[in-house]
């Protein structure tokens, strides 16, 4: 386990893995939205929270599309599925490793880039906390479609579109959590919601898309 | 004990079966070789037994993972180097050193490269070097000696031999000499699933027979 | 001492944050350059 | 004997030897200089003691366009006459410009928060300079993401060059879009109010300060550059029986 | 030239070729902002160009990231390099491809989306006149961009990270048609500066993308 | 006149020399093999030939246009069935029809078959049915009977044959017989670049030294 955390990492960080590209796309979206939405910052102000969150969900859903796509082409998840490793554990040391390479960073970057969307500042505590409790859940419901995904050939896009919709829950209560900390209202109920959120998937998903990858390798 | 044991196994790819009411067995220090004409199922039939599909008749009795698979993709990461990869591997198998193995198979030279800048063959080599670290008694091979040169095809005889020598045994499906002249050669051609009209599909309770 | 009056905050924020970006830029020129003239070296004296 | 000749490796290693130190310490001089001597004028009237940014806020926004234009032209040579070390060069100073670029950002933006009220707004300047450092962080990408050195220098050439155009079309765009809050440029002799002396003389000195700090940067990342080909072409040579 | 033309579309309306995807993916996009910026049409109507621009935008992207890339990993790259079509023809001939299965029916369809997001009615013909002449330029810029990134095996996120600010200008300008046509004001501007951007990318961009291409291929 | 002719070829592939000082020319209706070990430089020296990359030094003389290359990748598209593929290529190349190519690589009965369905060598077999649709006179193939059975070997040889009576030319490396007598053989052993310390890089003013 600890090898396959190993090298996903060492992959991830080496030239050509992709580090840091999820932090850059994230910046570019958010510069993009104003070129969309207008300047004025009054029209920016409401949309922050529901942007931010977006964006940082678009990130890390790119990011994890080839997450399974590439081990499979060049053979190593046959490999992987014959070994004493579980495949279970297997995938969640990969969702783990995506974590660690793209949730972390556009963590520690959203403040940031709230700044440029004007978001009120006493918001962005609970930005960072809503993301911290919410985007275990993004990169493992990501696994879990990259897993269903992994044979065909231009998985990517549907692979957005089967995992958008598992996100949904995520997003709304993620962007409620911040939209209530901004309007100074009691955030316990959407923080406990998301926490709940996450922690179900992340104890039940790995075994949905071990199963799935099981049926891809047949 | 046999290592494997295969029964009366028929399999099935894309729907169709391929290869039916084959028989055989591996002792240790064994080494079989399949042999048949494009497309008559030596993949399909080692894949089955590597445990990556299900039978779909008949009986495959072995070990739990006892199975080294090497096929066609080696499972190599371009960014990593040929000792990375091995380390890799061995890691996860739980498996030997990789010093011996990178010697057998004349890479230690290439030690430090990263896998994206080897040759053809020299790709194939470390993808056997693997089979070295797995540690596993079974090996499962498809088509092993692909765009090796001849002294490489010597050194996996070497290298087969010593495995066989351990105790291990090997399953190979090649179409050319692997100059392993004791391994015993089942050709799948007389076991093809029935062509034709009579041809059955496989599963969904036969396509309604 | 000299005064900044009530942008003092200010002031020494962008003084403060542009001379860490600039020392960090010249930190990791410096370094880089001084490690890969020792692996060079390295290399030219026993490869 | 042309220009040409210092294209050669070798001889760009002697020659940037021999000069760097003198680079070097001009640069120290100057941009200490002259940033502490900005540090210590006199408050604004207007602007009180915020106007002391302007010794780095503008010689930053300045290095971070020129440092661009630099690139361009680097990779125009390694394009038209395939000279490695203006690759290499074009390559070393895409993190000198970056972090100009950063500078400007960072120091603008604490600066309009007293002047503006803000930390950051959707000015054309502000968000032009925004997507110079967009097309910095992915020109540096596309180098780090690519193996091979000389395709890489081919394909970072074709997006410097595409990028200007567009870079340039940006910034038409941006003006476009929304008339900004920004200071025009009063260094130009045709706006009428200019800058007083007391200002104007150590922003001079800061701007040659970080001119010649580029430069010496330049200097030792594009050696730098140079000793890393030469390491790798060492090692394969060796790897190779 | 007319047979990869056919032969691109073909693969791209097989099942697994992800026709209609890019719609799917807009479809998904236009349905989650509303859950991020609350569903008040007060809050949407000023954004609802910008996220339709933005939304197609990125339908436009995703799909483009494996033009070149499935075409080089099996070969066909290396044997259309060598075939006697000029490669710049097969670049503008995959982007032509791209867009007319992704751009026409994200076209089409955005009318429907606008309604989805209160744009008022008056703005939709700008809008589709907008797109129509912004999208062939998104084509060929990210032809151009996978071009670029197409030997490399995490290529798409730094696709992303390239192409995005190049189509900043494009997406300005298409927005502020939709902008100015929803508030009754004169568009012949920005109109005029969207065809000759478009006008400008498809004259050149076939010539930078081939010679990114034949870089790749060496 | 001669299709190829090379003339003191040196080839590079990742920053170093591979081979040097090679030359050789190619008649119509001559057949060249490269042989050589692992990772001298076959593919590489083939890709050059096939103007995919550049030369190093030296030079290849040919009409433009005249080259169909074949490598391990076959460029087949998986959702296009073989005859499909097969008239696309041809569209492509201005080349001939499709059924005598078919025929020839005994692809007929899979003719309608998607190509993600086919075996190992069935693929391989397509991969060659494009040569013969190309109606290019000069195939440069790496490796091209790799998972090939007995008899599509020999029918690779029938193809080869016949076209070199049509005047075409074949250069091919190989590590395997390929029951081509007539070929030349061409060992590109003694041209390996000088190894070790005298090995020296291509390009960037070779490196300094
Ligand atoms: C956050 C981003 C900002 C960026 C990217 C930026 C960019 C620039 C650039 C490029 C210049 C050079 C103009 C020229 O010489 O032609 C400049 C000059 C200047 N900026 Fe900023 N600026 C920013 C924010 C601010 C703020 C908030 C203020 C203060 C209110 C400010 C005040 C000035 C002044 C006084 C100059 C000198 C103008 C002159 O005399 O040339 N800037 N800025
Ligand atoms: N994905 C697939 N869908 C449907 N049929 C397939 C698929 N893959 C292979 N087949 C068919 O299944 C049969 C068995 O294929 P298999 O790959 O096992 O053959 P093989 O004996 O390994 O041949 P080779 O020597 O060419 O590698 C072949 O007739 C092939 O056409
Ligand atoms: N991408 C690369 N970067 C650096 N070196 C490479 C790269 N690809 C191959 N090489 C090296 O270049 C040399 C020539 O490789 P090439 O593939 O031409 O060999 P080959 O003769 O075709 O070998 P094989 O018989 O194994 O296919 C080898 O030593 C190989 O290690
Ligand atoms: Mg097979
Ligand atoms: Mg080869």
């Amino acid at each position: 386990m600890l090898a396959l955390l190993k090298r996903d990492l060492s992959l991830a960080t080496r030239a050509g893995g992709g580090f840091g590209l999820g932090v850059a796309f994230f910046l570019i979206l958010c510069a993009l939205v104003p070129f969309g939405v207008g300047p004025e910052s009054d029209a920016l102000r409401p949309v922050a929270a529901g942007i931010l969150w977006v964006g940082a969900l678009l990130a890390c859903l790119l990011s994890l599309d080839r997450i399974f796509a590439l081990d499979h082409e060049d053979g190593s998840l046959d490999l992987l599925a014959t070994s004493p490793l579980p495949l279970e554990g297997a995938v969640a040391v990969k969702a783990l490793a995506h974590w660690i390479t793209t949730g972390l960073p556009l963590i520690a970057s959203a403040p940031l880039f709230g700044l440029l969307l004007h978001l009120p500042a006493h918001a962005v505590p609970w930005l960072v906390l809503s993301l911290l409790l919410g985007t275990p859940a993004l990169s493992m419901l990501g696994a879990f479609g990259a897993a269903i995904t992994v044979g065909l050939r231009r998985g990517g896009l549907l692979l957005s579109l089967l995992v958008l919709p598992l996100y949904i829950p995520t997003l709304l209560f993620g962007t409620e959590v911040v939209r209530r900390g901004a309007e100074g209202m009691a955030t316990l109920t959407p923080v406990l919601f998301l926490a709940g959120i996450t922690a179900g998937v992340l104890a039940l998903i790995p075994f949905a898309a071990a199963a799935a990858l099981r049926v891809n390798l047949r | 004990m046999s290592l494997l044991a295969v029964q009366d196994l028929a399999v099935s790819r894309g729907g169709m079966r391929a290869v039916e009411g084959v028989s055989f067995a591996l002792e240790p220090g064994q080494a079989l070789i399949l042999r048949g004409p494009n497309g008559i199922g030596k993949t399909t039939l080692l894949r089955t037994v590597a445990g990556l599909q299900p039978a779909l008749e008949g009986r495959i009795d072995m070990a739990g993972d006892c199975v080294a698979y090497a096929a066609h993709a080696d499972g190599l990461k371009g960014a990593l180097t040929v000792t990375e990869n091995l380390r890799f591997w061995s890691s996860v198998f739980d498996g030997g050193p990789v010093a011996p193995a990178l010697m057998a198979m004349d890479l230690e030279h290439l030690a430090d490269r990263p896998a994206a800048a080897l040759s053809a063959g020299q790709k194939r080599r470390l993808g056997l070097a693997r089979l070295l670290v797995s540690g596993r008694p079974l090996w499962v091979l498809d088509e092993p000696t692909v765009s090796l040169d001849a002294p490489s095809v010597a050194r996996f005889g070497v290298a087969v031999r010593a495995h066989l020598a351990g105790g291990g045994a090997a399953l190979m499906a090649t179409h050319i000499d692997l100059g392993l002249d004791e391994a015993r050669v089942l050709d799948l051609t007389p076991y093809r699933a029935r062509p034709g009209r009579d041809a059955r599909p496989a599963g969904f309770n036969e396509a309604f027979a | 001492m000299i005064e900044l009056g009530k942008y003092a905050g200010t002031v020494l924020a962008a003084y403060g944050v542009s001379l860490a970006l600039l020392a960090g830029l010249i930190w990791h020129t410096i370094v880089a350059n001084a490690r890969a003239r020792r692996d060079l070296e390295r290399q030219e004296r026993n490869g | 004997m042309s220009i040409w000749e210092y294209a050669n490796p070798v001889k760009f290693m002697r020659l940037s030897g021999a000069v760097l130190p003198w680079v070097a310490a001009a640069a120290a001089i100057c941009t200490v200089g002259g940033v502490l001597w900005g540090f210590l004028t006199p408050e604004d009237y207007k602007q009180g003691s915020t106007v002391k940014i302007v010794f780095l806020h503008v010689p930053a926004a300045m290095m971070a366009i020129n440092i661009w234009v630099m690139m361009l032209v680097a990779s125009l040579i390694w394009l038209i006459r395939r000279h490695h070390v203006s690759a290499l060069a074009a390559r070393a100073a895409a993190p000198i410009g970056a972090v100009m670029t950063l500078i400007a950002l960072a120091t603008g933006a604490i600066w309009g928060q007293p002047m503006w009220g803000t930390w950051w707004e959707w000015d054309p300047r502000l968000t032009s300079f925004l997507i110079l450092l967009l097309f910095y962080v992915g020109y540096m990408a596309l180098w780090s993401a690519i193996e091979d050195p000389d395709s890489a220098a081919d394909l970072t050439c074709f997006l410097c060059l595409v990028g200007s155009v567009f870079a340039l079309l940006s910034r038409y765009a941006v003006l476009f879009w929304n008339q900004g809050l920004h200071q025009g440029a009063s260094l130009s002799v045709q706006s009428g109010e200019r800058m007083s002396a007391v200002y104007r003389h150590p922003l001079y000195l800061s701007m040659l300060g970080f001119f010649l700090l580029f430069l010496a940067l330049l200097l030792i990342r594009t050696r730098t550059e140079i000793r890393r080909r030469r390491l790798a072409a060492l090692q394969a040579r060796e790897i190779r029986r």
